[in-house]
């Protein structure tokens, strides 16, 4: 079990009624971590339409949930 | 830093000056505005959101990258967020250059990459009194 | 008029103000900075000259072109004329347009045409003490 | 013979030492006119690196010259 922190934007902040949460997982990779945390909050956006981030750096699905890491989804963006 | 996120409005007749060099005889920028319609829907403003940190550095390498790859003097990028008007400066860009060929393309690839690769996302409030989030499909080179 | 000569200096931050409209979105500008040097030669300022007339026809000209070709909203072109120091603005462009894609080609064609047909001429000064007038040899499509 | 008015801009006028004239001709065709001034004042450039304006209006260099007008030669330009 890893305890990481998790940072939710936009339209998935809104779909999980929060900014951020402390998760425990046992998933592993973090494309396994997004999918149980879809299922939860019945996020709309499946994880190809993302990218995900580990502590402010754009990472791989396949890698490992870290504990103690700050993990961000990131759905399509839409500056400019 | 080159590339900064603004909490404010912010006036890029000054920001323009962060580019004035007596070797550069080209000055190419870009600005977003906040338009009045976005597919054919009527918009009354909107609202940037974005993940601060990692948004910073990718803004960052953006920069570097053109520094890299044109032959430019000098580039800066300054994204708004929070809550805008119709015909609120959104996003600015500004290049310095030689000559204008490296100028303009520096300048186009700037404002491309940042739209595609920041992490910024629009919330647009609309006249029939609803309001979403933009998550447009990434165009095909983004994979 | 949509392009004007200057015989004084003049602020790009008021005539950006001519483009504005709720419906568009993007603005791209470009300006023609006074550079210290020129084929490698150091520069210490310049005098443009302009048969006006013809200037100002053929400017609103292009100008009126751009509008056809590109889905643009407006477009203003400036040119300086006299006496210019190194990093004086000598030239600037300016439009805006629903989208990012016709305003940079817009903006890119005026300043190109510009540049091409408007009768103005560019005295420069050397560090050398010598000075003259600049007669480039047209690029091909200009016959 | 006609009598018109012809502009001098940049290096033409530096060679002509003045910036307009009034000049007598019976050139057949504006080309011919430049010839002559040419000859007359050492202008450098070749007709073929001139464009012609009658006017304020660009014109051709067949065109034959018209009592009373304005003629102006039109080095390459170096604007922007």
């Amino acid at each position: 079990m890893n305890r990481l922190t998790v940072l939710y934007f936009a339209s998935l902040r809104d779909a999980a009624g929060r900014a951020d949460e402390s998760v425990d997982t046992d998933a592993a990779d973090l494309r396994g971590l997004y999918a149980a945390l879809r299922e939860r909050h019945g996020f709309a956006l499946p994880a190809e339409r993302l990218r995900v981030a580990v502590d402010g750096a754009f990472a791989h699905w396949d890698d490992a949930p870290r504990a103690g890491s700050e993990v961000a989804f990131i759905p399509p963006v839409s500056g400019g | 830093m080159r590339f900064r996120l603004s909490e404010t409005p912010f006036d890029p007749a000054a920001t323009r000056e962060w580019l004035m060099r007596d070797e550069a005889g080209a000055y190419a920028s870009f600005e977003g505005w906040v338009r009045d319609h976005h597919q054919g829907r009527a918009v009354l403003g909107l609202r940037y959101e974005s993940y601060a940190l990692l948004a910073e550095r990718e803004g960052e390498k953006i920069l570097a990258e053109a520094l890299e790859r044109f032959a430019i003097v000098e580039a800066r990028c300054v994204h708004r967020v929070g809550d805008l008007g119709v015909g609120e400066l959104a996003v600015w860009v500004g290049v310095s250059a030689a000559h204008r060929d490296a100028a303009f393309a520096a300048c186009r690839y700037i404002i491309d990459e940042t739209k595609a690769r920041v992490p910024i996302w629009k919330h647009e409030r609309y006249a029939e009194g609803d309001a979403g989030w933009l998550h447009p499909e990434p165009p095909p080179t983004q994979g």
